[in-house]
């Protein structure tokens, strides 16, 4: 037997429905190793060493009775339930010995055969469990395939359209086409900053001189476009000037700004639109 | 010439039931079984096999010649919980005894009740103690129900309703057996009267019930109750 | 004579690399051999084998029996990397992929580029483009390729010599369709409320071209660029 371990015991350990004490000589183990009344009568029977079918019930209460008067006497303490046994024991050896009455059911025969009944089917059911826990069981004397091979799911996508969907789809965009080519959308009139950017490129490079911004811009400002030549050729100015293709001159606030290319006057040293010519 | 017609007669009528299959038809739906078993890490029904095979691929043959070929082989063709699987044989355990990862042994008080579930099934836990004559110890209960080898069946239609416990899947797989009634020694038990649990009720043998189906005497678990037994299981046994 | 005597010395020689085996020993090593292998996780060298069995099995007789024993059955007797395991049979693997069919729907666009191919036939993609109104990505005239309702027919004897798109017999079949004339032509359309019947007068609706040959204005697409082409549309749609 090995030792209990303690948290897993009660569930691996074999199982024991009387709880030792402590301090009980060594005698107490024989009690001790009983799996309750049935179990200590199951013993006993079995130094009767007969058949249990053909056992005397009326030899195995008497031995009963005779086991727990010795422990009795020995002034140990003996759990309830073996008690209740002896007791009942002791009612039935009286029924087997005294001649039975007429009208008592059940008789003391029958109440033997249960007891004997009982005896039987447990040791039965202990045959069963051993032959149970030696048979060739799983990952223990048999095994499965060590390395199964997997089954391999391929996905495939299986696509569904009806002819309603098909005809609804076609017609709602030929529908939809056939209507945006009869409707003239009125275009928003704007300069935009890369059109800004492209004319002031190209004509600030052969102007080497302070030129007035809205000199270059004359040509587009139309009355429906100033405000929009006016934002992009500014914004478009700023960048050039950033990315150092320009130098701009304000003399001061709302004055007319200047515009001149920076490389081409590069060795002039006063950039003054005062300056006059190069 | 009466029994020479007769014989005829059964030809035709095999040929028709194994669907026409040439030998070569035969050997090739083996070899299928064969591979499909072989590769599955878990028992594989006949209808199991049947949804993986060509259809009209018979089973049933293939599968009783493989059975006799692998009798005598360190692999054996076998019937578990009613499906089949590839297992090595019985007599080669001292062989593989190192692949075996250490398991747990059961205690002989649980080994007890198990047998006790199997043989008697639908048991009650009042049934189990009547038959092994002392308490039955929560932990014990839960335990089994932990490895997956028994579970709760039902409720017993008697007062109190108590709860069935049976076995599952799990535990003919596990002890290599195709149904429980293939349990070592259950015919000469039954013969002897010795799996009827109520002693009163004379000489009536109840077989041992593993099917899905709820017994006469059973009723459903509800699903909240058997969830709350579940959560109740998972306590550590008191 | 003398060859005889040379079988006898073959069979000695034989005999004691064998260790004097008899026939039932080396069914036995046989047996432990394949339940060895069977079981193990991994597959098993010789010297695995051996330090497995009981001393003094020989190994490579047995291995050499069984490899053959299994080389016409379901399951094969492999060497992978100068170890031995069990393996499926190559011309079997099908067994092992099952095919997992997901329901799809079209997108919208998917829907839209599928009906103009099917009325605009052979049209390319660039003409697709102009009756949507809006560019067609390249997955969407993949994954059509991949229901198997649209193919690649030819090419436009066009600049640029664009592939042209058509529908495939798959496609008639899906839809119900006899032929792709008996798709609905515009007063059918209107008749079915699908069309504004106020729809300007210069609105029309192609006569699909059904017929597999080419059109006048096609080329065969070439038997490589086929291919390239198809390569392509493997790609996941960009």
């Amino acid at each position: 037997m090995t030792e209990p371990h303690a948290g897993q015991a009660e569930m691996w350990e074999t199982y024991r429905p009387l709880a030792p004490s402590s301090d009980e000589p060594a005698l107490v183990v024989d009690v001790d190793g009983f799996e309750g009344p049935l179990d200590l009568l199951l013993s006993l029977a079995r130094t009767q060493k007969v058949d249990l079918t053909r056992i005397s019930i009326l030899a195995l209460a008497e031995q009963y009775l005779a086991f727990i008067e010795e422990v009795r006497k020995l002034r140990l303490e003996v759990a309830a339930d073996y008690l209740v046994m002896a007791a009942w024991l002791a009612y039935l050896k009286s029924r087997l010995l005294l001649p039975e009455e007429e009208d008592e059911e059940p008789t003391g025969e029958e109440l033997a055969a249960a007891l004997a009944f009982r005896l039987q089917r447990l040791e039965a059911m202990r045959e069963a469990a051993a032959r149970l826990a030696n048979s060739n069981r799983l990952g223990r004397d048999v095994f499965a395939r060590g390395a199964p091979e997997p089954i391999e799911i391929v996905r495939k996508s299986e696509f569904s359209a009806t002819l309603y969907d098909l005809l609804t789809a076609y017609a709602a965009r030929r529908q939809e086409m056939a209507a945006l080519a009869v409707v003239h959308m009125k275009r928003r009139q704007v300069w935009s900053l890369n059109e800004a950017r492209e004319m002031l490129s190209r004509l600030v490079g052969r102007i080497a001189d302070w030129t007035p911004l809205h000199v270059f811009l004359s040509p587009y400002l139309t009355p429906e476009m100033r405000a929009s030549v006016t934002a992009s050729a500014f914004g478009a100015s700023l960048e050039l000037v950033r990315e150092g293709r320009i130098l701009l001159r304000q003399t001061e606030p709302f004055a007319p700004l200047y515009v001149r290319d920076r490389v081409a006057v590069a060795p002039v040293q006063s950039p003054s639109p005062e300056a006059g010519n190069g | 010439m009466a029994s020479a017609n007769t014989a005829v007669v059964i030809a035709v009528d095999n040929d028709a039931a194994g669907g026409k299959q040439t030998p070569e038809e035969r050997r090739q739906a083996e070899r299928m079984i064969e591979a499909l078993l072989f590769a599955s890490s878990e028992p594989l029904s006949a209808a199991d096999l049947a949804a993986r095979l060509p259809e009209g691929t018979d089973i049933q043959a293939p599968l009783r010649d493989l059975q006799q070929l692998y009798a005598s082989r360190g692999v054996n063709l076998v019937q578990v919980a009613g499906k089949w699987c590839f297992r090595t044989a019985g007599d080669l355990s001292f062989l593989l005894s190192r692949q075996a990862v250490e398991q747990k042994k059961l205690s002989r008080a649980a080994m007890e009740t198990l047998a006790i579930i199997a043989y008697h099934q639908p048991v009650t836990r009042a049934e189990i103690e009547e038959i092994r004559g002392v308490a039955t110890s929560k932990g014990t209960l839960d335990l089994l129900l932990e490895t997956g080898w028994i579970r709760m069946r039902g409720r017993r239609r008697a007062p109190g309703r108590p709860v069935t416990y049976g076995t599952t899947e799990a535990f003919l797989t596990h002890f290599g057996l195709d149904t429980v009634g293939d349990l070592p020694g259950l015919d000469e038990l039954k013969g002897a009267g010795l799996l009827d649990s109520r002693i009163s009720a004379g000489f009536s043998i109840p077989e041992p019930h593993a099917g899905d189906e709820l017994t006469e005497d059973e009723d459903p678990l509800e699903e909240d109750e058997f969830r709350a037994e579940l959560a109740e299981t998972d306590e550590p046994g008191g």
